[in-house]
């Protein structure tokens, strides 16, 4: 494939990853930012809302529902769940754990064992596929000046997905959605008053234990969001959280920790390097080049990319 | 000796299949009902063989280890139907290794120190079967692999590990090599995993093309943790004939959807090696684009209309339905292509036991020399696979391979490569090596 | 730039800015052998500013620091301290989960050719002298906030400085230690040089021998004690606002 | 060093040297590897435990250990022990380089930057698998596995090895942590900033002791491939930096025998957790939520809080 149509589709695959870890990493980034504490869970609620996205769509199919209707109760339901279920185990551990950070970190990978075991018995080790509500093959046009002057046609490969441009559509309508709850619902008001003093929210009468334990629902439920959005792409599989949460811990980091402008430029910056550097390498190498040069930047701007420093 | 002893005692050689059927039933049947010591009263020793076997529950591997056990269980119902192992009951101990070298490592030792084993077997993946092979071989274990990597005719292992079950990757590929450049054409683009037995493929497919006439023109090597594949296709060269994939772990789904979102409707030749769609559904939304591809199979997924009785008692045995799932859920898709191993294993294991006169831990050093001597495995209800050779110095053994092509969201065979045109040079002889 | 004999330190047009704001701007400052010096200022003067430039926890955006005649400008904090710069922190930071004994070692044993029985003298010196002798083998973090203060003055003490860099010794001590302390920074000026940050006017009347005024980053005023409280400008700038 | 705890870890070394006469042939075994990997924990227990650097990337230095001994071995036929100290030295250049990079940063930061540079080894080591054979992984030639006339495969050799190289790598942590070096790591772990201000080399002191942290670590790799026979890719892992903080974390973090406790501790868990359930991974889970919830120092810890003060 020539060079300028190979970049636009590796562009294209790179704006997919970027807007589907970006959900993930806010989420993150929103716990961190909150709570202080680092959630090693994460990606295992990611992969839940996969599953449960499955699980949705299979007992609404059975009732014959159709694939837009199955898929739309998915993305409501799946992150109720998910939410719930991470709201539930912050009452019952983390709190207990007074959100001390190095005790949540292990309490959180049990968690992560708790929840992938309990799939793969419940679920299954198999890889499950989700319908999209749709799916069109978009064949995409290149334009270029030659001989004849200016041309378009359309190159062998360079194509999309109508469902890939709606998760990235998705993912951005919804970022900003969380934004303006962020800033201008009073609940968000309540958040960022609990990140910004503890001590202080509570005495003016913060019920601050609720917030926390919301906050640690939604961000699972943007996790679990972001898992919806992926299924019908990647489809549903027990292992799923994995590379997912390394991912978003980069994203998170790279872009300032707790900062959530910065946690999104982050996954388009690392969503779009990945699609781009396997462009110029093959894959594996790729991946060294991309890991290593996260690394770097951290060495080098340890604060993150947008992050302020602090001392 | 160039017949197993096995062969002529087996029972289930009924001219039709519903014959073969009743008898594995009725004996299956009459079985369950007899308390157990009852069973294997003409035994010398009524305590049972027991059989270690290593199975992937979690981890990557862990859809292939369902299967496993599955078609294990039934090749050891069906074994103690007929009177077990020199009349005495064989037993499955399972445990997990959780699809990991230094575990299965662990569980070998398990086997041989904790539960008595007589043998070990199991593991399909390679990272799995090579860590854990050193450990076989010092515990004098012997260990018999189900993983159809080449890491056991390579002559990396030892004399305690042995393959007579299933196929080895390079014997695959040299079968397929002639299909490809004849059939399909001439230049290759292969696209494998950098794990695991992407490897075999990568050694392998190459020289195989080239001896057939034509030419892997890239490679395209995927790591373990990528999910998404889009970005690598335009790697693939725009002269390329036939692309030859071979994709594992959970991803594949995902990148046989893309590969076919990727071409459209102007897609070259396709052959995939099954290991790509194992226990995959191959009507899950996204393969539509698969139709009219190929496939390389150990053993067909979907009964074939002309297939044997004893090919149905095995499917009828293991729980198959003709679309090669589970009869309880058709959406559970078996791993057919690679856990027929396991049934023709503990058949050998039967075999070669009976052959050696097995009686205890003590005689395990016998049961590999007579396996050792093994050489041809008739097609039959031990090895519904097909008609073997196996080659005692590389304990590896050669058999028929399989080239199916997807039509209606069904594989049926189109060609079947005897074993004699799978068999390349030995690269060692573990009968010279000390036990 | 060379140093009369006598000083042991001494800042060149010394200036910090953060994002633009000037914290301290053109400090020349001056500090003589074995005196007691006071630095005084109201809150936001920026005197913590200044002694961390001097310790070396935060960096000059320009000017030169001078010690015993060397520039030190540049040199990280931990080889001040190994020519002899001590500090003790505002804000108590001592180790809190190990004990008392272990916390003062750590800062005794800094000075090298120390055998262990030296070390052990001096800690138990260094604890006795500040009056916790008593409570060696207690944890840290369990005493008293007065305490941990006398034990950040312990650790001070037993890193055996030539320079004590003091950062409000006294904020949260009774008055009763406050009276201790007082004796001993008496005793101790015999032996080394201090610099005292404090808003206690009553410790700075008695104990410093100079006084130095910072207002708004820069030196407003410089003198004995008895010289700054007839100044008119500190008067203004700071007793006035002060309620101590 | 008080007599009461020298007693206490001789004596913990003299119950393994006697249980080498003792144990069933699978327990034997299952000691002869976990303390191996008991010495890995040791060896992140400097680094996490005693200096407070939280490394997600130790199975990088085990890995390098592993495969320093072993590329030596199988492509040049090096015996076993000179192929472990290449081992050895090649884990401790990994950690002095790593160190140089990681240490600029802090807490969280350290933790992703650790993970990063663990991530690319992984990766590096599947790149060049036509040299490393990759997540495959290769047997070392069973020749090459002794010590002089000592068969490394042998397992009573193997006990012994394994012995000698956790019983050192212990005595040397607890000469370590009683030493003036190992407590400035302790005040480093408490309060960077206080330590700098006492005169330490702060930046040094760290990167000292993560290179004796990844040096250890990288005699367990290398040691585990001589002793075991087999180099692969899955041993530099996620997964096994983590299992390296696990065992550490419920051992006890900053304790001497936490590292072995918690290695222990772990293995028996999941092997018996197995017999029970094929999803013995749930149960650790459990186990590891309740231990932080009612055991947070980890095993160790909790003697030491509840009633052993001066446990090291």
């Amino acid at each position: 494939m020539d060079f300028g149509p190979y970049l636009l589709l590796a562009m294209l695959e790179g704006a997919v990853l970027a807007a589907v870890l970006a959900l993930m990493a806010s989420g993150l980034s929103l716990v961190f930012g909150v709570m202080r504490v680092v959630n090693v869970a994460h990606g295992e609620f990611y992969m839940l809302g996969a599953v449960m996205a499955w699980v949705v769509t299979q007992f609404l199919a059975g009732l014959g529902g159709g694939a837009a209707v199955n898929f739309i109760a998915a993305a409501v339901l799946a992150p109720l769940i998910v939410c719930a279920i991470a709201a539930a185990a912050d009452v019952t551990i983390l709190k207990r754990l007074d959100y001390d950070p190095e005790r949540v970190i292990v309490a959180t990978i049990g968690l992560l064992y708790v929840i992938q075991q309990a799939t793969l018995m419940g679920y299954g080790p198999d890889a499950r596929p989700v319908v999209a509500p749709f799916n069109q093959r978009i064949a995409l046009p290149w334009f270029e000046f030659g001989e004849n002057g200016f041309q378009m046609y359309y190159p062998w490969g360079l194509s999309t997905t109508s469902y890939k441009l709606f998760v990235i559509v998705a993912a951005v309508v919804l970022l900003f959605a969380l934004r303006l709850f962020m800033t201008r619902s009073r609940a968000g008001l309540v958040m960022r008053a609990t990140q910004l003093d503890r001590d202080m929210a509570t005495a003016f009468g913060i019920p601050v234990e609720k917030v926390y334990a919301l906050v640690f629902g939604a961000g699972a439920a943007l996790a679990a969001l972001a898992g919806v959005l992926i299924v019908p792409i990647q489809q549903a599989h027990y292992l799923m959280g994995g590379d997912a949460l390394l991912l978003s811990f980069i994203v998170v980091i790279i872009g300032g920790l707790g900062s959530l402008a910065g946690t999104v430029v982050a996954a388009v910056i690392i969503g779009m390097s990945d699609g781009i550097i396997s462009v110029f390498f093959t894959p594996t190498l790729a991946k060294i080049i991309a890991t290593l040069a996260v690394a770097l930047v951290l060495v080098f701007r340890p604060q993150g990319l947008f992050g302020v420093k602090t001392r | 000796m160039t017949e197993i002893p096995s062969k002529t005692k087996t029972g289930l050689i009924s001219p039709t299949r519903r014959g073969a059927l009743k008898t594995l039933a009725a004996g299956a049947g009459a079985a369950a009902t007899m308390p157990l010591w009852a069973r294997y009263t003409s035994a010398q020793s009524a305590a049972p063989i027991k059989i270690g076997f290593g199975k992937h529950a979690t981890g990557i591997g862990a859809a292939y280890g369902r299967w496993y056990e599955r078609t294990s269980v039934a090749a050891l119902a069906k074994i103690n139907a007929e009177g077990g192992i020199n009349g005495r009951p064989v037993e499955l101990v399972t445990e997990d290794d959780g699809t990991d070298p230094r575990r299965a490592a662990e569980v070998l030792e398990k086997f041989a120190n904790q539960s008595d084993c007589d043998v070990a077997f199991g593991t399909l993946f390679s990272h799995v079967v090579v860590g854990a092979a050193p450990r076989a071989g010092e515990l004098k274990l012997p260990y018999f692999v189900v993983s159809e990597g080449h890491h056991v005719a390579s002559g990396m292992l030892n004399r305690w590990t042995l393959q007579p079950g299933i196929t080895d990757v390079k014997s695959q590929i040299s079968a397929m090599a002639p299909f490809l450049t004849g059939t399909l054409g001439k230049k290759v683009t292969m696209i494998y995993p950098d794990y695991a037995f992407g490897y075999d493929h990568r050694d392998n497919l190459a020289p195989a093309i080239e001896a057939a006439g034509g030419e892997v023109v890239a490679k395209i090597a995927i790591p373990p943790t990528e999910t998404s594949f889009t970005k690598y296709f335009p790697q693939i060269p725009r002269d390329t004939d036939v692309i030859y994939h071979v994709m594992i772990g959970p991803a594949v789904l995902t990148f046989v959807k893309e590969m076919g979102e990727f071409f459209g409707p102007s897609r070259p030749e396709i052959f995939g090696f099954i290991d790509s769609l194992e226990a995959t559904d191959l009507t899950s939304p996204g393969l539509e684009f698969l139709d009219g591809t190929y496939f390389w199979e150990g053993n067909p997924r979907y009964l074939q209309a002309d297939a044997p009785d004893y090919v149905k008692a095995y499917r009828d045995a293991v729980g198959l339905d003709e679309n090669g799932a589970s009869v309880s859920d058709p959406s559970d898709v078996s791993t057919s292509a690679h856990m027929f191993g396991c049934w023709e294993t503990l058949h050998i294991i039967k075999a070669g036991m009976e052959a050696a006169g097995y009686q205890s831990t003590a005689d395990r050093q016998k049961l590999v020399e007579a396996v050792e001597v093994m050489s041809m495995m008739e097609a039959g209800p031990a090895h519904p696979q097909g008609t073997k050779m196996f080659n005692g110095k590389t304990h590896q053994v050669f058999g028929p391979q399989y080239i199916s092509k997807v039509e209606g969201g069904k594989l049926s065979v189109v060609k079947t490569v005897p074993y004699e045109e799978t068999i390349y040079p030995d690269e060692v002889d573990y009968t010279s090596m000390s036990f | 730039m060379k140093q009369a004999s006598d000083v042991i330190l001494s800042t060149e047009g010394l200036g910090k800015s953060f994002d633009g704001l000037r914290a301290n701007n053109a400090i020349d400052f001056t500090l003589r052998k074995n005196r007691v010096h006071a630095l005084i200022g109201p809150n936001g003067a920026g005197k913590t500013t200044f002694v961390s430039m001097l310790i070396g926890r935060l960096a000059p955006t320009d000017g030169a620091i001078w010690f015993d005649g060397q520039n030190v400008t540049e040199m990280p904090a931990h080889r001040r301290v190994a020519l002899g710069m001590g500090y003790t922190f505002q804000i108590t930071s001592v180790f809190s989960r190990l004990s008392c004994h272990e916390n003062v070692a750590l800062a005794a044993r800094r000075k090298a050719g120390r055998g262990k029985g030296e070390v052990e003298a001096v800690v138990a010196d260094a604890l006795v002298r500040v009056g916790l002798g008593e409570r060696a083998d207690e944890v840290a973090g369990d005493l008293s906030y007065g305490h941990q203060r006398l034990l950040e003055i312990a650790m001070g003490l037993a890193s055996a400085p030539r320079l004590l860099i003091l950062d409000e010794p006294t904020q949260g001590l009774a008055e009763s230690e406050i009276a201790a302390f007082k004796a001993l920074i008496r005793a101790l000026s015999a032996e080394t040089t201090i610099l005292l940050i404090e808003h206690n006017m009553s410790v700075v009347m008695e104990l410093a021998d100079e006084i130095t005024v910072l207002n708004f980053g820069e030196i407003l005023a410089h003198g004995t004690a008895a010289e700054i409280h007839a100044n008119p400008a500190v008067q203004a700038a700071y007793l006035g606002t002060e309620t101590a | 060093m008080s007599r009461k705890d020298l007693t206490l870890h001789l004596g913990l070394v003299a119950l393994l040297f006697a249980l080498h006469f003792i144990l069933p042939a699978y327990h034997h075994g299952i000691f002869a590897r976990v303390m191996v990997l008991a010495v890995y924990a040791v060896g992140y227990n400097i680094a996490f435990g005693y200096t407070g650097l939280l490394s997600l990337g130790h199975a990088m230095f085990f890995a390098a250990g592993m495969y320093g001994m072993g590329l030596v071995s199988y492509h040049f036929g090096v015996p076993a022990l000179p192929a472990w100290f290449v081992g050895v030295a090649c884990a401790a250049a990994l950690a002095f380089v790593v160190g140089l990079l990681a240490l600029r940063t802090q807490d969280v930061s350290f933790m992703i930057v650790t993970l990063m540079f663990a991530q690319a080894a992984y990766l590096i080591i599947l790149y060049f698998s036509e040299v490393t054979r990759g997540d495959d992984g290769f047997v070392i030639p069973g020749a090459l596995r002794a010590i002089g006339p000592f068969d490394l495969s042998d397992e009573g050799t193997r006990y012994i090895v394994a012995w000698i190289l956790f019983s050192t790598a212990l005595l040397f942590s607890l000469w370590l942590v009683r030493h003036p070096f190992g407590r400035v790591l302790v005040a480093l772990r408490e309060n960077e900033e206080r330590a700098r201000l006492l005169g330490y080399d702060t930046g040094r002191r760290k990167l000292a002791s993560l290179v004796i942290s990844g040096t250890i670590s990288g005699a367990a790799g290398a040691a585990y491939a001589g002793l075991f026979g087999y180099v692969g890719g899955s041993f530099a892992g996620v997964q096994y930096s983590i299992f390296a903080l696990l065992w550490v974390l419920l051992g006890g973090a900053g304790t001497v025998l936490g590292p072995f406790i918690g290695t222990l501790f772990m293995f028996y868990l999941i092997d018996l957790a197995t017999e029970v359930t094929e999803a013995y991974m749930l149960i650790a889970g459990v186990v590891l939520v309740l231990l932080t919830l009612f055991a947070p120092q980890g095993i160790v810890g909790e003697i030491r809080r509840r009633l052993w003060k001066d446990l090291p």
